[in-house]
């Protein structure tokens, strides 16, 4: 007993989804030497993630959060309910993916592999209990998505997103460690837990220099999850990588940075609430105004797309301010549902680009309803769940935050919101409009496959389902959270 | 709970009244063929007609009490119910929207060309919405509704519309939306004020604190008065009308703008009873302002839709004036006229439709003479005329003698102010059936110019005829719609004239509490 | 029960019928369904006269039509004394202009609108006199507004017949607006809007007053007042008898019909109706009574000059109905009644006679075109003699009977009364003037119209002049009902069998005070006939000479004061331009919409602003963050 | 013996230079340089730290951050290459194909 505590294998139980996540990655790097057919590597990576998931419900039973490795990691069910998200969002991507890297010239064997490396550093995030943990994961995750932005290396759009991505990745992870250095400076620990602990019994609160930390780490958190102003990158990055990147860019990360902000923020500090929801509150307001508001002048609908997901962390946002157990239920029940909105609107985009044929420009979709009605339909689904209009998903998850955010007191932060959503109303509307009210400038092909329009199916299905009947997911969340 | 009647019936019959379009365009997205979806469509809604019939003649009109009331679980989590059932306010809208659901798939059997199937569906999707809006007796359930529908209205304005449809549609879109949000939050805040339940009868049972009330009544205002919609906030109306295909014209002005002040009814009188009362004046200022001004905005028009529909800012100021009026003849004269506006303004938009599909133009100057063109078609529509100007024997004088009665019970200044509303709706009505019918017509449309223009067909004649006799029915007989409202009605009164704050009418003491 | 229902329904299922079917089918046999229908209901109406004769006054609710909370009204009949002789007067009328119509209107292509309309207005008037409530009152009335719009507007394609329609309907419309306040006003007062209610316990809020904008006013005059706007609209009083003239662009048996004979009376019949009320405010009497003198004179003058034969005629209807509504507001609500009964006769004479007249002259209607016709159609030309006479006041016929009254009655009404009798008694010496006038104008001398015209000069056809002798008949002996006290004890038959409804005159006078105002009578109708002959027979050359000599004065009664022009100055093109210029112009386009668009337009500018922020270059972004970075650190310190 | 504050205060200085660095310079190598600049102000705050506290965790993040830096290193220096393939320059101001 002694000796396997000491070497920690009993903790190698808890890790099981993130070694299998791992495994596979690099199964499909050896893979890749033996198969040249691209199917086959998103089907391995495909069924490993599968497997993943099938773990992660098999410990999901354990009752109280599971400790690993000298309580570094735990495998509680916030951690795990964001497993699910990253599951949903490189399965979504790789379906997504297969024939779009094709048509890219891009489609390297390595790309499964490094969707599955980060996928697997947003999981160690999301388990972290410890910031030194947290750190490796989320460089983990950082390192394989720079690459994979950078994908199509022969142009030279994506090669600047991976160089943007890169250094103002690299940028932001100074300013975490800086940060981590400080906390750890003060209350002489890394583990969350212990920091709550020493900021209690020190009783040091209120000093600035702890203050200085937290503000560190927000800011390298904000700039993972796109708050203004360290979301400058995002627009950018987005627009030049390869879309389905963009896709899961936009959920993966997001959702990893939301893991550990909601982690930190909750059980490190805690009893600094009052604190870091004066920072918070601003950074909401300006964040999902510059994301509503700039949005509207755009003609790439990906870059289009990227303000939007900068609105929508504004919007989460709301959850955590509202700093109840609640509150971070509700976050991550958005979380959940925009993972399922956003791929499925990236996944429209993507049946558009074909040879010779960007399908970025908004003007692309003038008319699609013409020649494509379902895709145009779904498209539509996609665009008002992003608005928030029911009996899409979106509106319930934009319902539970502002729920949450009112609950706590924060009905103004709520007003606010609700009008910015109106203004994001327009620039979705604009897509529909282009489609269904204006005429095609030339017939648009689209380039489908069986994994994509399975991909469109989930998405869709999941939308319209989960707006109609929210218990589903809603019940599930509230389990996997404790209130 | 001791004010619902579970549903008397052995089946589930809102549900199906509600959720029958919905099959049916799930039914429409495997069809192809565009005759079979017209068809299938025009089954669908006959028959959502035919189910909710049975509402009318089982309904118990001596109660005030929600009557086929389903409830189910449906978020237990939030404690939110599948809650609906209807009493003597919102029976006459089921029958209302099911009806001019049928009219206008009818009308639209020829208009519409393109994407056909779209248009069915979003007919059939905007069907169900305006249904469930008003069986709904849980707030998260009629949110649900309210904002559903704005999609199909917002396609069918944006995609089968005139010219400027796509300007129309976004504004109608964003303009309601702006002030639904603001009722969603004002919703929410509901829900945490009465402990985490946005059932509607327990909530219209609780009384809240005077403050909250004004600003509660102040966020549904806002979604209420631009469905209505009141001045200052009608400019999207014009443009939604005008831009609108027929049978968007029908349903927004039949229905659409019916919800607006059953909002009113249904929510911010039981709820806030006292700020009601309080804002009894401003909204009978603006209530008064809209008749008027809508009234003259009509003289000015040169547009045969647009005059319409600014008629409708007119006569939908009558509507508020009446049910702010707070008495029984107010109130009900005000429900009476939302469905005769429903009925005349959708006739007159239906006809509009029909002899746009001839001519093409809605120039009124265009027109001339054409009751020696198209005499029936002149026939009819004379009818709708003097029922809009509210001639004694049509249904519009019924709801106007009671709204102007009410308002001159409750306010006489108010009540004589609007009714100089009734002898402008006579100038610009008469004015426009002039321009149209009489004079000499241009010899282009007679049966030997140019565009000879055909009276109505049968299809057409079917299409007006219920409409038609609707007019004279309630004309003569208000009772058979009136009788519904009775009990419901007076129980709404109770709950708005009796309240914690009864007695403090001043609006300056009740405002002094709030600041 | 159903005989009463029948008197209504009778013209009501005709119009269906018509209106439905008149198109396709029936064409040009309309009449053969009118003609019966509206005469069924004079035979009923005769047999419902007898009953109240009988002494059975009767008041039936059919069926409830309104109810809302407190508010109730049911659809119901009172069929009194008042009620029957109203049903005679429409009924046998209507029957024989329905008569005269089918010639009149032979081959006209709306022959079957024509007596459809017809049709319903009957039924309107019928239900407007037979109602037991305010509310079904108001029914009729406005039913009857719509007849009368339809009518006017009946040959459409005439832009000046179209624009009189809607004027006579918006113009009637402002009354309207004043008697649907009444009504209510009268349910708020009384709880009730049921004639026997009402005046039941009419006296029950004597003294009670009304706060108006600060001021209070005594209620009853306040709702008889209200009641009045009504009647002064519908008459054609001043100052909104603007419409009646126009009103003649209709066919001439409407003119007869509607504007001379019935609806145009319900005014009358209205107040009259209201007596209860009207008796418990004087300064509502008097009102009425002025109003009702200086229309008499104001319309006799414009009379005066006119050119139209029938717009002549319209203008004595407008002065005639000044008369009774003078009776009224002196008290004698008999004398008006049998005003307007004697009146409805000799009125329908001469304008079917000027329909004669014109059909013979082939739709030509200015006098200073016709002449010497008394050799081509003597019957008319003797009908028209009779009917003059008549309104003049001759004795022996049934206008002076009735004038007389009135006149007799306005003298003893005490200071006022005398002054209202000097204007009636002038207005009977223009209207004798230009009563005359038009005869010979019409009548003597010689043709002054064109050859062809000549040519075709002919008597009207039987179905026409039949008619016309009927009316004479009534011109002559309608009178006899209401013979003066003085000439014959219990002479007037008519006034003590209205008594029970209208009440007793309230002064007796002495023989020779009613001696006197007959005498004046007398006199000033044979004045007003020597002036007219000195002027138009004598020397034709007078008239114009006189034109010259009062120019200014010419002018202004020429074009009748210019009330028309007045109002279109002042109202009409005010409100028109206002809501074009104004309401939409600014308000709704520059203000409203300004601010709904101006909005999402500054949201855009902002947005293609803030774009530029996002330069592309790294080290900006990175410097975005640094600087976040330290703002919140500052902010921090800023909160501490 | 050196006192914690002097540490604390070379890695804030040595930060603020490789900040200064990374926003000032226009050689994308140099700007890299910055960055490592950054990671190893953090190294020796940690180390510091880590002394004073007599706890072993800070030192252990440290050779952390040292490998991670190291990795970095490679793949930054990857995407450079890759990039300056299509766009031969290193000047971060002519780096702005995407904007707005």
């Amino acid at each position: 007993m002694e000796t396997t505590d000491l070497v920690g294998l009993s903790g190698l139980r808890l890790i099981i989804p993130e070694l299998t996540v791992i495994c596979i990655a690099l199964i499909l790097l050896l893979l890749e030497l033996i198969v040249k057919k691209k199917e086959v590597m998103a089907a391995v990576g495909i069924a490993g993630t599968l497997v993943a998931l099938y773990g992660t419900f098999k410990l999901f039973g354990i009752n109280g959060p599971g400790q690993a490795f000298a309580n570094m990691f735990v495998l509680d069910g916030y951690a795990n309910f964001f497993k699910l998200i990253f599951y949903v969002n490189v399965i979504l991507t790789m379906c997504i993916s297969l024939k779009y890297m094709a048509v890219e010239k891009a489609s390297y064997g390595e790309y499964y592999a490094l969707l599955l490396f980060s996928t697997s550093g947003m999981m160690i995030m999301a388990s972290a209990a410890d910031l030194i943990v947290l750190y490796l994961g989320l460089e983990l995750m950082a390192l394989s998505t720079y690459i994979l932005a950078g994908l199509m290396r022969k142009q030279l759009r994506s090669n600047e997103a991976a160089l943007k991505y890169f250094f103002l990745g690299a940028f932001s992870s100074a300013f975490l460690l800086y940060g981590i250095s400080l906390t750890y400076g003060l209350t002489g620990t890394t583990n969350l837990k212990e920091i709550a602990a020493s900021l209690q019994a020190l009783n040091i609160a209120d000093s600035p220099i702890v203050f200085l930390g937290l503000i560190f780490l927000i800011v390298s958190f904000g700039f993972k999850i796109a708050l203004v102003p360290f979301h400058m990158w995002a627009p950018d990055v987005y627009e030049g990588a390869p879309t389905s990147i963009t896709a899961f860019m936009s959920v993966g990360p997001k959702a990893a940075g939301f893991a550990v902000l909601g982690r930190v923020l909750f059980e490190a500090f805690g009893s600094m609430h009052v604190q870091w929801n004066a920072v918070l509150i601003p950074l909401a307001v300006i964040t999902m105004a510059a994301g509503s508001v700039i949005a509207l002048a755009q003609s790439n609908i990906k870059r289009m797309l990227a303000y939007s997901s900068i609105a929508h962390a504004g919007y989460m946002l709301l959850g955590i301010i509202a700093g109840t157990p609640g509150g971070l239920t509700s976050t991550v029940n958005y979380l959940m549902i925009y993972t399922f909105m956003n791929i499925g609107a990236f996944a429209v985009i993507i049946m558009l680009r074909r040879e010779g044929f960007q399908g970025e420009s908004i003007d692309d979709y003038m008319g699609l309803a013409k020649g494509h009605p379902l895709a145009a339909a779904l498209m539509l689904i996609f665009m008002f769940s992003l608005t928030g209009i029911p009996p899409t998903a979106g509106f319930i998850g934009k319902f539970y935050v502002f729920m949450e955010a009112i609950n706590s007191g924060h009905t103004n932060l709520a007003i606010i919101a609700v009008i910015f959503s109106v203004i994001s109303a327009f620039f979705y509307l604009r897509i529909v409009m282009y489609m269904y009210m204006k005429d095609p400038k030339e017939d648009v092909v689209l380039t489908t496959s069986y994994s994509m329009n399975f991909a469109l199916a989930i998405t869709a299905v999941m939308v319209l389902v989960i707006g109609v009947f929210p218990s589903l997911l809603l019940d599930l969340v509230r389990v996997s959270i404790p209130g | 709970m001791e004010n619902i009647i579970l549903n008397q019936l052995s089946y589930p019959i809102l549900t199906y009244t509600v959720f029958l379009p919905v099959a049916g365009a799930l039914l429409l997205l495997f069809m192809r063929n565009a005759g079979l979806i017209r068809v299938t469509t025009l089954l669908t809604t006959v028959a959502t007609f035919v189910i909710s019939l049975p509402l009318l003649t089982n309904f118990d009109k001596t109660t005030y009490k929600m009557q086929f009331v389903e409830r189910h679980e449906w978020i237990p989590s939030w404690g939110i119910n599948y809650f609906i059932g209807i009493d003597g306010i919102s029976v006459l809208f089921i029958f209302l929207t099911t009806m001019l659901s049928v009219l206008s798939v009818l009308v639209s059997w020829k208009a519409i060309e393109n994407k056909a199937k779209e248009f069915h569906t979003a007919v059939l999707a905007l069907e169900a919405g305006m249904l469930g809006v008003f069986v709904a007796l849980d707030f998260f359930l009629f949110y649900i509704f309210w904002e559903a529908m704005l999609i199909p209205m917002f396609l069918l304005i944006g995609v089968w519309g005139g010219p400027q449809r796509v300007y129309a549609a976004i504004k109608f879109f964003l303009y309601t939306l702006v002030g639904s949000v603001l009722m969603l939050v004002g919703i929410v805040v509901l829900y945490f004020t009465a402990g985490g339940t946005l059932d509607i009868l327990t909530l219209s049972s609780l009384q809240y604190p005077l403050q909250l009330q004004f600003w509660l009544f102040l966020a549904f205002f806002a979604a209420f008065a631009v469905k209505v919609p009141m001045f200052p906030f009608h400019t999207w109306l014009p443009d939604a009308h005008t831009e609108a295909p027929t049978a968007g014209s029908v349903i927004l002005a039949g229905v659409l703008l019916k919800m607006g002040a059953y909002g009113f009814l249904r929510f911010s009188m039981p709820m806030f009873p006292d700020a009601t009362r309080m804002f009894v004046k401003p909204i009978f200022i603006l209530s008064v302002i809209g008749i008027i001004y809508g009234a003259l905005v009509c003289l000015a028009q040169k547009d045969l839709k647009r005059l319409i529909a600014y008629s409708s800012v007119s006569h939908m100021g009558f509507v508020t004036l009446g049910i702010f009026a707070l008495n029984a003849q107010g109130v009900e004269g005000g429900i009476l006229q939302m469905v005769n506006h429903g009925i005349v303004t959708g006739a007159l938009f239906l006809m509009i439709g029909m002899i746009y599909e001839r001519t093409h133009t809605r120039v009124i100057a265009d027109y001339g003479g054409f009751a020696t063109v198209v005499p029936w078609y002149a026939g009819l529509f004379i009818i709708l005329t003097f029922a809009s100007i509210g001639l004694p024997g049509t249904n519009g004088f019924i709801g106007e003698f009671l709204i102007l009665f009410g308002a001159f019970k409750a306010q006489k200044l108010y009540g004589v102010l609007a009714a100089t509303g009734v002898i402008l709706g006579a100038g610009y009505m008469l004015w426009l059936y002039q321009k149209v019918f009489w004079q000499t017509p241009d010899p282009d449309y007679g049966p030997s110019g140019r565009h000879p223009v055909r009276d109505l067909d049968l299809r057409e004649v079917v299409t007006l005829a219920p409409l038609i006799i609707l007019i004279f029915w309630i004309g003569f007989y208000p009772n058979v719609l009136l009788s519904y409202m009775h009990a419901s009605v007076e129980h709404l009164l109770q709950d708005v004239n009796m309240s914690a704050y009864a007695g403090k009418e001043t609006l300056i003491a009740q405002l002094k509490e709030i600041f | 029960m159903l005989k009463y229902t029948l008197i209504p329904l009778l013209p009501l299922l005709s119009f269906i019928i018509n209106i439905l079917f008149g198109r396709n089918f029936i064409k040009d046999k309309a009449h053969w369904i009118a003609v019966p229908a509206v005469a069924g209901s004079f035979i009923l109406a005769v047999s419902a006269f007898m009953d109240v004769t009988a002494g059975n006054v009767v008041n039936i609710n059919i069926y409830d039509w309104i109810v809302s909370g407190d508010f109730h009204v049911s659809i119901g009949f009172l069929i009194d004394q008042l009620t029957s002789i109203m049903l005679i007067v429409v009924t046998s009328i209507s029957t024989l202009i329905f008569i005269y119509s089918i010639g009149y209107m032979h081959g006209d292509g709306g022959y079957y609108r024509f007596f459809a309309y017809l049709s319903l207005f009957v039924f309107s008037m019928l239900m407007l006199v037979m109602a037991n409530n305010f509310l079904l009152l108001y029914f009729g009335w406005e039913a009857v507004g719509l007849c009368s719009y339809f009518l006017i507007g009946f040959w459409f394609h005439k832009k000046s017949a179209a624009d009189a329609g809607k004027k006579a309907f918006i113009v009637n419309r402002f009354g309207d607006f004043g008697f649907g306040l009444g009504v209510i006003l009268i349910f708020l007062t009384y709880g009730s809007i049921d004639y026997v209610q009402v005046f039941s316990n009419a006296g029950s809020v004597v003294g009670q007053t009304i706060n108006i904008l600060g001021t209070d006013y005594d209620l009853i005059t306040v709702i008889c007042l209200l009641l009045f706007c009504g009647a002064v609209g519908k008459s054609a009083q001043l100052p909104l008898h603007v419409w009646l003239p126009d009103a003649m662009e209709g066919p001439t048996p409407v003119s007869a019909l509607i504007h001379a004979a019935t609806m145009v009376t319900a005014g009358v019949f209205m107040v009259a109706r209201c007596n209860p009320l009207f008796n418990l405010s004087h300064t509502a009497m008097n009102t009425v009574a002025i109003v009702g003198g200086l229309t008499a004179i104001f319309a006799a003058t414009i009379g005066l000059v006119q050119n139209d034969i029938k717009r002549v005629i319209a203008y004595s209807t407008v002065s005639q109905l000044g008369y009774m509504f003078l009776a009224l507001g002196v008290g004698a609500y008999s004398a008006g009644i049998f005003h307007l009964y004697t009146h409805a006769y000799f009125k329908a004479l001469l304008f079917l006679g000027s329909g004669s007249v014109i059909h013979a002259l082939h739709d030509e209607q200015n006098m200073q075109k016709m002449g010497g016709l008394k050799k081509y159609m003597p019957i008319t030309y003797a009908v028209f003699i009779i009917a003059t006479l008549s309104i003049t006041g001759i004795p022996g016929l049934a206008g002076f009977f009735s004038k007389d009254e009135i006149l007799y009655r306005a003298y003893l009404g005490g200071d006022t009364g005398k002054f209202l009798w000097l204007l009636g008694t002038v207005a009977a010496l223009l209207t004798s003037f230009y009563s005359w006038r038009l005869i010979f104008l019409t009548f003597h001398g010689k043709f002054r119209g064109t050859h062809e015209q000549e040519h075709h000069l002919h008597e009207s056809p039987k179905v026409i002049t039949v008619p016309l002798m009927f009316l004479a008949v009534g011109a002559i002996f309608a009178g006899y009902v209401g013979i003066p006290p003085l000439l014959m004890e219990h002479g007037d038959r008519i006034g003590e069998f209205l008594a029970p409804v209208l009440g007793h005159p309230h002064s007796e006078g002495s023989h020779a005070e009613e001696m006197m105002v007959m005498a004046g009578s007398v006199l000033v109708a044979l004045g007003g006939w020597f002036i007219a002959y000195r002027m138009y027979i004598k020397s034709p050359e007078l008239p114009k000479k006189v034109g010259e000599m009062f120019k200014p004065v010419y002018n202004l009664l020429f074009n009748k004061y210019y009330v028309d022009e007045l109002y279109s100055k002042t109202l009409v093109q005010p409100v028109i331009k206002a809501s074009d210029k104004v309401v939409l112009g600014f308000i709704d386009i520059k203000i409203i919409e300004g601010i709904v668009n101006g909005v999402p337009a500054l949201i855009g500018a902002f947005s293609r602003k803030f774009r530029q922020v996002q330069t592309g270059h790294l080290s900006n972004y990175g410097l975005a963050m640094a600087l976040g970075a330290l703002a919140i650190i500052g902010y921090m310190i800023f909160m501490k | 013996m050196v006192p914690l504050s002097w540490y604390i205060v070379l890695s804030a200085i040595v930060f603020s230079i490789g900040v200064f660095g990374f926003l000032a310079r226009r050689n994308l190598i140099i700007v890299f340089m910055s960055l490592e600049l950054m990671l190893n102000s953090v190294n020796i705050s940690l180390a510091a730290f880590s002394h004073y506290l007599q706890s072993m965790r800070g030192q252990i993040l440290v050779f952390f951050i040292i490998t991670v830096a190291a990795a970095e290193a490679a793949i930054g220096l990857a995407i450079l290459i890759a990039f300056y393939r299509n766009n031969p320059t290193i000047k971060v101001d002519e780096i702005n194909l995407l904007k707005g």
